[in-house]
């Protein structure tokens, strides 16, 4: 799994450079979200603006950092997210648990 | 002109197939003249739920284990796209699942429930030495 | 990690469907781990043989009759693609076709130049009920 | 088989727009043309810039429009060829037959 990771003030920009996150490389971003919590990280932003397809365990490895972070009083927000993809979060009403932002910009805003 | 097709696929019991599968998958819906729906919906559906099967067959049915083997097999018939995943494992009851939403921050659970959601009919049947789950859309 | 899979399409013995074999043989190439070369290219490759040979298939054996039934398998072994068309035609003899150079303006015969100028090994066989294609690339 | 169909002083632009030309849809091609010269339209330009994908039946008619054209004293021309499109011209030598050019305003006004 191929993920590009900025840190912006008190923020970890985590971007998913993958057309696909399901059962073969999901496990992988949940490990990522792992060390970066261990290491005191806990505000995170998942950018899928690059994933055209996300099955339910892409959406369960999102799950997992999301109880992560809210545990350790952080947050876990997402952006960027393609129309089918957006289509898998309403199937699974998910849309309801994630803050979604349109890009980064607005989602790292968000925590200003 | 009604269509016909037939593709069999069989891979090792590794998730690195998915994408493959999930892409023939697409091409196939894509393809279908009958269909009257959103093309690009059915496409994404199918990977979807071919992504799930397999998954599934892999982790739950094959324990995981690389030397065993998945077979698929996707085929056109009466105007019904039917798409069979077999597994050599012990099976489970279909019927008998929680529905997601009463644990709804779980990491697992929400595989069958897709494709239920996404497909017209959804069975899963013992076989002589396994289990095949098949699911089926109507293409009008 | 070698790569390993078996793909087998039917389809009916018509042109149509020869665009989504040929995206199926790309998508394959595509996610071969073992070519060292240009990937775009092979996938380019293996689409045009399955694109000749089918054609060939379906005129030449098949006599263009659109019930008769088409079958391909593509699977590789010992890391070597092999892609074999079946026909259930008369057969001819692939070692005396006329070089495409004597005649570069005709619009027809250079489908099996193609074929062979592109992969390693290519052999036509008879069987109980027809003949087939074998076409094999090295994937080292 | 979609083409688009243009003249421009006494000579017709056809483009093929299909992402495949092939033995599915290359009769339809070769028809094309042989009802533009049935007309008296002997000067064409094949503009094959949406063409991913050429097969032998789909330089068959190429070459057919070129023998047809040419027998009437005009001519057949090319333009717009995408690089794998390219190396079939090549790898069965008739990029010796046919006029290629980049684009069609280049093509057209080799007419001039
Ligand atoms: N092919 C199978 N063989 C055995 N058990 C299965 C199979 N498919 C699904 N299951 C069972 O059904 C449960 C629900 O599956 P699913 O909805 O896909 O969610 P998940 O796979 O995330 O647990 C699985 O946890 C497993 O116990
Ligand atoms: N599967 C086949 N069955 C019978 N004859 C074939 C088959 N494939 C090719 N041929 C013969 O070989 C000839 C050359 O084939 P090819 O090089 O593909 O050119 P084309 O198909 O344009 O004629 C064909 O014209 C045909 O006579």
């Amino acid at each position: 799994m191929i993920v590009q990771i900025e840190e912006k003030d008190n923020v970890v920009l985590i971007q998913v450079k993958e057309e696909r996150l399901d059962a073969h490389n999901s496990g992988e971003l949940k490990n990522q979200m792992l060390n970066l919590f261990e290491e005191g990280k806990n505000n995170l932003v998942v950018n899928l603006v690059d994933v055209r397809f996300v099955d339910s365990s892409g959406l369960g490895s999102l799950v997992s950092g999301f109880k992560n972070a809210s545990a350790r009083n952080g947050s876990l927000k997402l952006c960027g997210l393609q129309p089918q993809v957006k289509s898998m979060f309403e199937l699974t009403r998910l849309h309801r648990v994630f803050e979604i932002f349109p890009d980064s910009e607005e989602a790292l805003a968000s925590f200003e | 002109m009604t269509d016909k097709l037939e593709v069999d696929i069989k891979v090792p019991n590794q998730t690195r197939y998915l994408g493959l599968i999930g892409k023939i998958g697409e091409d196939i819906a894509r393809t279908l003249k009958r269909f009257k729906g959103d093309r690009e919906e059915l496409a994404y559906h199918i990977n979807l739920v071919l992504t799930e099967a397999i998954s599934n067959a892999i982790r739950h049915a094959n324990d995981d284990d690389p030397d065993k083997e998945i077979h698929i097999s996707i085929y056109i018939k009466d105007q019904k796209l039917h798409i069979r995943v077999y597994d050599q494992g012990e099976g489970f009851d279909i019927t008998r699942l929680p529905s997601p939403e009463l644990k709804y921050l779980d990491e697992h659970g929400r595989g069958v429930y897709i494709i239920r959601s996404l497909m017209d009919e959804v069975t899963y049947k013992r076989l002589k030495d396994g289990h095949v789950l098949e699911m089926i859309k109507s293409l009008h």
